[in-house]
């Protein structure tokens, strides 16, 4: 079948100050008609400047094609002048971003953008357009599409956003979609309802689709073929199936292993790749990725492998044949574990079983409302019911999880928690004492206790202070260290969390995310506390980073005898990390359960939806979806009884006045439904 | 919406209130008083002094003097002049036109300027007009008004003799005033819509404006500039600040008509009833015209106007 | 716009994928020629405050009142104004007092106006709303005129035109530094600081300000030259400084009444100031993208 | 016309010597005679012509009236407007002789103190109503009337004390004390005669809507912009002094307030104005070289521009000291090189037209940098190794106080001394406030400041050098020499003008040879006009005349 879009040897330079820097390096791939190609790899391997080199964005970012070609339909993209390509651009070939809220001009109407496209390239009558606009909107599933065309950007939420900006792709009928990381800033829920509708329409238009995307899940989902970029090369290309099931390159193979799967055993370790994927000012000789290769050998130090190719696969590695033979039947064998971070051996973690000791943490009715802003004094105040009566509690050294959407309230419930803002109403005990009629210097000592771990590495960490500061700040604060014995528990601190001591004097901006967030946690864990909230603290880093810091929290959990808070979205992540988790829902803890029997037999219907929505790697097994219609509600205006009947499958009328109590279906496993699944 | 303006309107009469207690207080500690500019202290005996302090009521402590300032001032009575006992609302109001004219027209040059040059060395970053833009910017707010005034003034009336060298009769003698005061504002706008322009130009949806195939014009004309054009909107607000500042000096240099040119004289004869008028009436119009300006923007913007 | 946390890491991380991206493209840039000239022309002015004597060809004072108002000659290069004095050596020891109001009313305004936002952007509550009542006060009252009435009030000694001057720029430092207060504050690692249990004084001083300074400081920068232009507009309305050595401002004012007759007698001072002003412009502004974050790629 | 420019002072009124408008018709002063200084003719020239009837006059003045109401005015910018709508009872010829203006004759008593007017029967004020004894009667009480917040004219009219009114036409004033300065005093512009009917119907705005019997009525006042005035057609009673004594030639007469010199000048020389006043000296020779303008000077009587020398302050208390000073200052040099030629350098108390003047001061001081260092020497005062004198480790500086702005250079004068001074060993502070008043008149906090007063009569001379009764400010110099008050006092009441010049040039013999004052200049009011301009003159004062004026077409 004659392939859509070609490109052959593609390589891309781009202008700095610093001279030029090749983004792209000899680059292949087809997408034949109506063909799904996912371009899979993690920051930093130019996948996103490989789609905007189809549509020759880059020209506008002072890149340009250093050689190789793009043919669409015959067309050779590489040579066409702007002009001649504008006219192609949302019309043969039309492109959905990464993040919906910037990718709209946010002083039109979405309608005004939608019409501004098609009059642009079909000559519609404005009426004409309108109305295909209207049709649109409405094909993509957006409620009163009339409403929606004169409503802002701003105004819609960000699923819906990312429905309309596929209603503006596709609104000239384009033959190759190409969408970048379309669902990353989205929620699991909306999440797999994007990639379900993107899917439905590919057939539906007879187009091809080029998905650029870091999480081999959603590759797995949705792809024919998937590309692996790394470093701005191809590592491996092959179909989806035969990718996942005998990857020919130890990157792609260290990528499947690193993802924690929904059936990845609690306390074992999650395998990763060593180190960080390097940056295109500083690569490696040879084969790029051998500084982080178990199977590295001189020759991948010295010449790099070529693009060999087998039948349908692709490949550029020079140890394929050894890496076959570690891939025995069983995907995870210990074949690579040489690679994974040093960490005891599996036996000794297993002593980390939730001992059902005392609770260190009890959490009563804790409510936290916000009130809106702008309401009239004297009227009745509305309120942003952000955590509203939420009970549990956390024991001696277990990892609690806790999950949901974002506006569900799991990190101002973590805040709260922390008594960084105070609850509007609710008791918190830890270690026995109150936390919540704590003030000033009592409390500031309790945080000794309790520490925290960010989302966000880029942000967490005061870019003007060196890491030694950063680290030691909490034992200035609570200790009184000289400036050596500081320097010394500083060193070990790094040390504890893989990172050099010699990195004590640099500063942040120096540092990869994975290496910022270990900083984050040396922080953490500097003054021994019994509790750690981690807020999101991997959901920001890439898949193989995203092993390592696991493996790390447990590696210290184990060590120090921690007891973690772990928030996430991520289902697999604290499925894997938790011992009970909790699932929140529009502020209320709708169930909790024991991780794996939440798994297993989760209770509530979100629940299951939100396990249901989580794109898995695991061709074996395609769960029967029922994805989430709609989005969660205004925490402002929470639905009446229970709040999740407006989306749930169930629901009946009584779920609708009456609200459901938590209430026990075994002894480990509570859940506030009506009608328990 | 409505209540926000409320709120508003509220505080910014607190303002007012604050920013005419401020200047009499001020006022008050000048030196000296104003008997002085009315009868030689040479020749006048110390009691013709005392009398005449007494009769401008500025021999009373300052409490007393504040509260009968403030008490006439809720009549809407904004006192009489001290040098000649003219009432003070009425001066300003016959001159406040002069000003606003002279106001508008500059302000209205350096939007139009300011806009164009600006969107041009945006797009045109690094080429020679970017070079003329940002010099003529730089110009603007580098010289020092009443030179630059002084020497339009030279050229164009004196030596080409094509416009009146003062007055504040008819839209020839605006022009060079205007000149002069627009270049400043214009400096500023070029400064302001070239870098807003430059943020906006890397802005994401600007990709995508590009990905659906528009023109290089559409993008920069129809959405970038709109884009960037929007926040300077509040400049308007600053500008008009600017502008009555400036007209303390250019109606002096122009001898124009106008309530910068009363305002000076007024402070340098201590004629605290003038200048506390002018600067209670030029308060009302920069809040009043900041106001109309946020309430406005709110429009413009529809994610103020959401946020709103 | 509104961007989730996630959003925000993941642009973080574009950028961080391509450094190039953001980057000002292969024409060389020119604001960066600009600073480049705009450091020289500073640099020799404040050669000039330090060390006249060096530079000037005559004592400031010295008139030679049989050749005054001389056209500029190879004797005199900026020729000699209505005592006879040499406008040159006049020019170069006039720039100390020029810098001296630039620099001292930014330092004070900043201080004070500096301060004041920082404390109330930080504590917030009433502190903060009667503060901003106060800067919305001094805002609504032109500048110029709040300083002529101080300047007025106190009379035209150096030390008062840099405060008249110095009243005037508050407002505008009290704002910018409490919106860069307010906004280090809502950092992720100003709550990592408190969640560690430093006290808020401690946040405050050590996280909080460090990170608001550099606007600030851009500020400033511009506001020299600000600050110097004030200063000539006293002198104009008539209200400048009456030294031996008269400052730039002064010059311009006084010898503008010339200009007919000998031009360059105001022409120089007035060429000084605006090369002065110009230059801390430019440098403001380069200050200004290196120090924005947003520009930081470019 | 020291007030000519102590216009351009009171727009920042600091309130000095320089606001009085007590200008009255001064000594020989040559009535208008300007001294025009091109080809445009003089008044007489004009007179000999045949006038051009209507047309209008753009006048530009360099500051703006206060008020036009002569009783509150305080400066001499509002005279030289109101001058054209007021008429006063007599006026003063050349020869200093009192000639009728409204009043038609006069007589005295023998003690002095009783004036009786007749006066002119035909005279209507510009808004119809009638000129007669009340009007007259009403003007000066009115002026002592407290309410009225007189300024100048008070002092101008003491002693004046009540009025009588013998009949419609027959008024009788009665002073308190004999003053030979009265009858010349009633010329002044600030005791113009007001509409009775006018100012009732205006109260304190009368200011803004002046109404008189002068050649030219009020039509309107854009503050900061112009004054308009029209020709009264019903004018016929001008006085003999004037070149034209019938209605004015000028349908118009326009003032424009134009404050910023270059503006006021480029405004002539753009054609914007026909004619615009106090042209500063470095631009009146390219004016006098271009043949499409005329520049008129007029010499102001009074007391020339004057240093004081502060006697309460040490070391200035010792004549040596002062006479340091006398000699280390080149006032010729500072003159020369300020004003251009323009000005006169001035050598007495008083200004060469005034009665009395002692023309044998002229040059009898001359700079001499030796004499001056020796005076020092003498005193004890030795040179430091800064250059500056000590003794007993105090420096000898001298407070030079001068108000702002910079009127008529006179701020430059004292940068001029303080490097003159620096050559003797004197370190001059300069101090420039905006406020005089308190820093000269009530803290006395001075070594030296300058002065100077539009006067007509030598009378004046008291004001300044006469010792200070307790709380009367004026004497600056603080000088207290009985031969000097007995002197004064004589002069004030002498009948014979032989010996009262006599007294006059004793006084200034006195000052001069005790250092008591520099003087510096004599200030001429300078108008630059387009050649179309003809016949405008100046009354004694200098102040213009615009009757006589008319338009060259």
């Amino acid at each position: 079948m004659e392939p859509l879009l070609e490109i052959n040897r593609l390589s891309v330079d781009f202008h700095t100050r610093r001279g030029p820097l090749q983004a792209l390096s000899e680059v292949s791939l087809t997408i034949r008609q109506g063909e799904t190609v996912c371009l899979v790899g993690e920051s930093g391997s130019g996948k996103t400047v490989a789609s905007k080199s189809v549509m020759r964005l880059i020209d506008y970012e002072n890149g340009r094609i250093a050689g190789g070609r793009i043919r669409l339909g015959g067309l050779d993209l590489a040579s066409l002048s702007q002009n001649e390509l504008r006219s192609l651009r949302g019309k043969k070939m039309a492109m959905v971003f990464q993040e919906p809220m910037a990718a709209f001009d946010p002083v039109y109407t979405i309608g005004y953008q939608i019409v501004e496209t098609i009059r642009r390239h079909d000559s519609k009558s404005k009426e004409d357009a309108w109305e295909h606009a209207v049709s649109l909107l409405d094909r993509v599933g957006i409620p009163e599409p009339r409403i929606r065309m004169k409503q802002y950007p701003g105004e819609l939420s960000g699923g819906m956003l990312q429905r309309a900006m596929i209603a503006l792709a596709l609104s000239c009928g384009p033959e190759l979609l190409i969408a970048d990381e379309p669902t990353t800033a989205l929620d699991v829920t909306i999440q797999a309802q994007i990639l379900q509708l993107l899917q439905e329409l590919k057939e539906e238009f007879g187009m091809s689709i080029l998905l650029i995307t870091h999480d081999l899940g959603i590759a797995a989902e949705i792809a024919d073929r998937v590309v692996v970029l790394y470093a701005g090369r191809v590592a491996e290309q092959a179909p989806t199936a035969e990718l996942f099931a005998r990857p020919h390159h130890p990157y792609t193979r260290g990528l499947l292993d690193s993802i924690a799967t929904l059936d990845t055993e609690k306390g074992e370790k999650l395998h990763s790749i060593a180190g960080s994927i390097p940056s295109l000012t500083a690569l490696p000789n040879g084969c790029l990725f051998h500084p982080r290769c178990p199977l590295a050998t001189d020759k991948c130090r010295s010449e790099a492998p070529p693009l060999v190719a087998r039948g349908e696969r692709e490949w550029a590695c020079w140890h394929t044949e050894e890496l076959l033979k570690t891939t025995k039947g069983n995907k995870r064998s210990g074949g690579l574990d040489a690679a994974s971070t040093a960490v005891p051996p599996d036996g000794a973690l297993t002593a980390t079983s939730p001992s059902s000791s005392q609770e260190l943490l009890q959490v009563e009715g804790v409510r936290k409302y916000y009130p809106v802003k702008g309401s009239l004094p004297g009227r009745k105040r509305a309120y942003i019911r952000a955590v509203d009566d939420v009970s549990f509690s956390i024991r001696q050294g277990e990892t609690f999880g806790l999950v949901g959407e974002s506006g569900s309230g799991k990190s101002t419930l973590g805040r709260v928690l922390l008594q960084l803002e105070k609850a509007t109403a609710g008791r918190i005990r830890f270690d026995g004492r109150e936390l919540t009629d704590m003030g000033g210097t009592s409390l500031r000592s309790a945080r000794k206790d309790i520490q925290m771990i960010f989302q966000d590495p880029y942000g967490s960490l005061d870019p003007r202070w060196n890491v030694g500061d950063i680290v030691g700040e909490p034992l200035r604060v609570h200790e009184r260290l000289n400036a050596s014995e500081k320097k010394e528990r500083v060193a070990r601190l790094l040390e504890s969390v893989g990172l050099d001591a010699s990195y004590a004097s640099r500063y942040p901006h120096e540092f990869s995310g994975g290496q910022r967030q270990r900083i984050g946690i040396a922080r953490a864990i500097a003054l021994n506390p019994k509790f750690v909230l981690a807020d999101e603290a991997v959901s920001a880093l890439d898949v193989s980073v995203q092993a390592q810091v696991v493996n790390l929290l447990q590696e210290l959990q184990e060590k120090l005898g921690l007891t973690y808070l772990f928030i996430a979205h991520g289902l697999q992540i604290v499925r894997h990390l938790s011992d009970r988790i909790g699932v929140m829902y529009l502020g209320k803890l709708v169930e909790i359960a024991p991780s794996h029997e939440l798994f297993l037999r989760p209770a509530h219907p979100y629940t299951k939806a939100l396990i249901a929505s989580v794109p898995s790697a695991d061709l074996g097994a395609k769960r029967e979806r029922i994805t989430l219609q709609g989005e969660i509600p205004s925490p402002a205006r929470p639905p009446s009884g229970c709040r999740f009947h407006t989306r749930c499958p169930l629901a009946t009328a009584r779920c609708r006045e009456e609200e459901p109590a938590l209430r026990a279906v075994d002894p480990e496993h509570v859940v506030a439904c009506h009608y328990p699944l | 919406m409505v209540r926000t303006i409320i709120g508003r309107v509220l505080s910014s009469l607190l303002v007012i209130a604050g920013s005419s207690v401020l200047v009499f207080v001020i006022m008050y500690l000048l030196p000296g008083d104003p008997v002085d500019s009315l009868i030689d202290p040479a020749s006048a005996t110390p009691e013709q002094i005392a009398t005449l302090r007494h009769q401008l009521g500025v021999d009373q402590p300052l409490y007393a003097q504040l509260a009968d300032y403030f008490g006439k001032l809720l009549r809407g009575d904004f006192g009489k002049s001290l040098l000649n006992s003219e009432p003070v609302l009425p001066k300003i109001i016959e001159h406040f036109p002069a000003t606003l004219a002279l106001a508008a027209a500059s302000a209205l040059l350096s939007v139009i300027v300011g806009v164009l040059l600006g969107v041009l060395s945006a797009i045109h970053r690094n080429r020679p007009i970017d070079v003329i833009a940002r010099i003529v910017g730089l110009l603007g707010i580098s010289m020092p008004t009443f030179w630059s005034g002084i020497l339009l003034l030279l050229v164009f009336s004196i030596h080409l003799g094509w416009l009146p060298a003062m007055g504040s009769d008819g839209w020839k003698t605006l022009v060079l005033p205007a000149a002069t005061l627009g270049l400043i504002g214009g400096g500023f706008i070029v400064r302001m819509v070239r870098n807003s322009m430059l943020e906006v130009v890397n802005e994401h949806f600007i990709v995508t404006l590009r990905s659906k195939g528009l023109s290089e014009r559409a993008i920069m004309y129809r959405h970038a500039l709109r884009n960037a054009l929007i926040p300077s909107v509040t400049m308007i607000g600053m500008l008009v600040g600017e502008m009555l500042a400036g007209a303390v000096v250019i109606e002096t240099v122009f001898s124009r008509q106008g309530i910068g040119r009363i305002v000076a004289d007024a402070i340098m004869a201590k004629d605290l009833p003038v200048v506390q008028g002018v600067i209670v009436f030029s308060a009302i119009v920069y809040v009043l015209v900041n106001l109309l300006v946020d309430i406005s923007y709110s429009y413009i913007d529809p994610r103020v106007r959401r946020a709103a | 716009m509104r961007e989730s946390a996630t959003a925000k890491a993941l642009l973080q991380k574009r950028k961080w994928e391509l450094p190039a991206l953001r980057s000002s493209g292969r024409r060389f840039d020119l604001s960066r020629l600009f600073a480049a000239g705009a450091v020289a022309v500073i640099a020799f002015i404040v050669l000039c405050a330090i060390v006249p004597q060096w530079i000037a060809p005559y004592p400031p004072t010295e008139m030679m009142t049989d050749s005054i108002m001389q056209a500029p000659s190879a004797a005199h290069p900026f020729g000699t104004d209505y005592f006879g004095r040499d406008v040159f050596s006049l020019v170069v020891y006039g720039s100390r007092d020029s810098l001296f109001i630039g620099l001292m009313s930014v330092v004070v305004g900043g201080l004070v106006g500096g301060t004041l936002g920082a404390l109330s952007g930080y504590i917030g509550g009433r502190l903060d709303s009667v503060a901003m009542r106060l800067v919305d006060t001094l805002m609504t009252i032109p500048g110029i005129l709040l300083a002529l009435a101080i300047a007025a009030a106190m009379g035209p000694s150096l030390t008062n035109i840099v405060l008249a001057v110095a009243a005037a720029a508050i407002p505008g430092y009290a704002r910018v530094m409490r919106g860069q207060t307010m906004s280090i504050n809502g950092r992720p690692y100003i709550t990592a600081a408190r969640s560690i249990g430093v006290t808020r004084f401690g946040i405050f001083w050590r996280h909080v300000l460090p990170n608001s300074l550099s606007p600030l400081l851009v500020m400033s920068t511009l506001g020299i030259g600000s600050s110097i232009l004030a200063g000539s507009g006293l002198s104009f309305l008539g209200l400048g400084l009456l030294k031996e050595i008269p400052d730039w401002g002064t010059l311009l004012s006084q010898g503008r009444g010339y200009l007919t007759v000998a031009w360059w007698i105001c022409t120089f001072p007035g060429l000084a100031i605006t090369l002065l002003v110009l230059a801390v412009n430019i440098v403001g502004d380069w200050l200004r993208d290196y120090l924005d974050p947003k520009k930081k790629e470019a | 016309m020291f007030l000519a420019i102590a216009l351009v002072l009171s727009a920042c009124a600091g309130g000095n010597g320089g606001n009085k408008s007590s200008g009255a018709s001064g000594g020989n002063g040559a009535a208008g005679e300007a001294q025009s200084s091109s080809a445009a003719p003089s008044a007489e020239q004009a007179a000999a012509e045949t006038p051009v009837q209507g047309g209008e006059l753009t006048y530009a003045l360099a500051t703006s009236p206060d008020t036009l109401d002569p009783a509150r005015s305080g400066l001499a910018v509002a005279s030289r407007v109101y001058r054209s709508i007021f008429d006063n009872l007599v006026v003063k010829d050349a020869n200093n002789e009192i000639k009728p203006w409204l009043a038609t004759e006069w007589s005295v008593s023998d003690d002095g103190l009783t004036y009786t007017f007749k006066l002119r029967q035909d005279v209507k004020f510009q808004d119809g109503t009638p000129f007669n004894a009340e009007a007259v009667k009403f003007t000066f009480d009115r002026i002592l009337d407290p309410n009225t917040k007189a300024s100048n004219s008070a002092s101008a009219l003491k002693p004046y004390a009540s009025s009588e009114v013998i009949d419609d036409y027959t008024i009788k004033l009665v002073l308190s004390t004999p003053s030979r300065a009265f009858l010349v005093n009633l010329t002044q512009t600030t005791l113009g005669i007001v509409s009775p009917t006018a100012v009732e119907k205006y109260g304190d705005q009368f200011g803004k809507n002046p109404v008189g019997t002068g050649p030219f009525k009020f039509v309107g006042w854009q503050e900061n912009a112009d004054i308009t005035l029209e020709r009264n057609p019903d004018y016929n009673w001008g006085p003999e002094t004037a070149s034209n004594q019938g209605a004015a030639y000028l349908d118009k007469l326009v003032f424009k307030i134009v404050p910023e010199e270059a503006t006021r000048i480029g405004s002539v020389q753009s054609k914007q104005v026909l004619a615009a006043e106090t042209v500063p000296p470095q631009n009146i020779a390219a004016l006098k070289a271009d043949s499409n303008f005329q520049v008129l000077q007029v010499e102001t009587g009074g007391l020339p521009y004057t240093l004081f020398i502060n006697q309460n302050k040490e070391p200035w208390n010792e004549l040596k000291a002062r006479q340091a000073l006398q000699y280390g200052v080149d006032i010729g040099s500072i003159v020369k090189t300020l004003y251009l030629g323009t000005y006169e350098q001035a050598w007495s108390a008083l200004t060469p037209s005034m009665f009395g003047y002692d023309a044998s001061l002229e040059n009898s001081v001359q700079p001499d940098a030796d004499k001056a260092n020796q005076l020092l020497d003498e005193l004890g005062w030795t040179v430091g190794s800064d250059g500056i004198r000590e003794k007993d480790g105090k420096k000898l500086t001298l407070h030079y106080v001068d108000g702002s702005p910079n009127r008529e250079k006179r701020n430059d004068i004292a940068v001029m001394i303080q490097q003159q001074l620096k050559k003797i060993g004197i370190q001059v502070d300069v101090e420039i406030t905006k406020d005089v008043a308190t820093k000269v008149f009530q803290n006395d906090d001075y070594d030296i400041y300058g002065n100077s007063q539009v006067n007509v009569d030598p009378n004046a001379l008291s004001q300044f050098y006469h010792t200070a009764a307790p709380g009367v400010l004026g004497n600056i110099a603080h000088v207290s020499d009985s031969q000097l008050d007995q002197w004064l006092e004589q002069a004030a009441v002498e009948k014979d003008d032989t010996k009262r010049a006599e007294l006059y040039k004793n006084v200034q013999q006195f000052i001069k040879d005790n250092a008591v004052i520099l003087p510096i200049y004599v200030f001429p009011y300078t108008v630059a006009a387009s050649n179309k301009v003809k016949g405008l003159a100046f009354d004694s004062v200098g102040y213009p005349q615009f009757g006589g004026v008319y338009i060259q077409k």
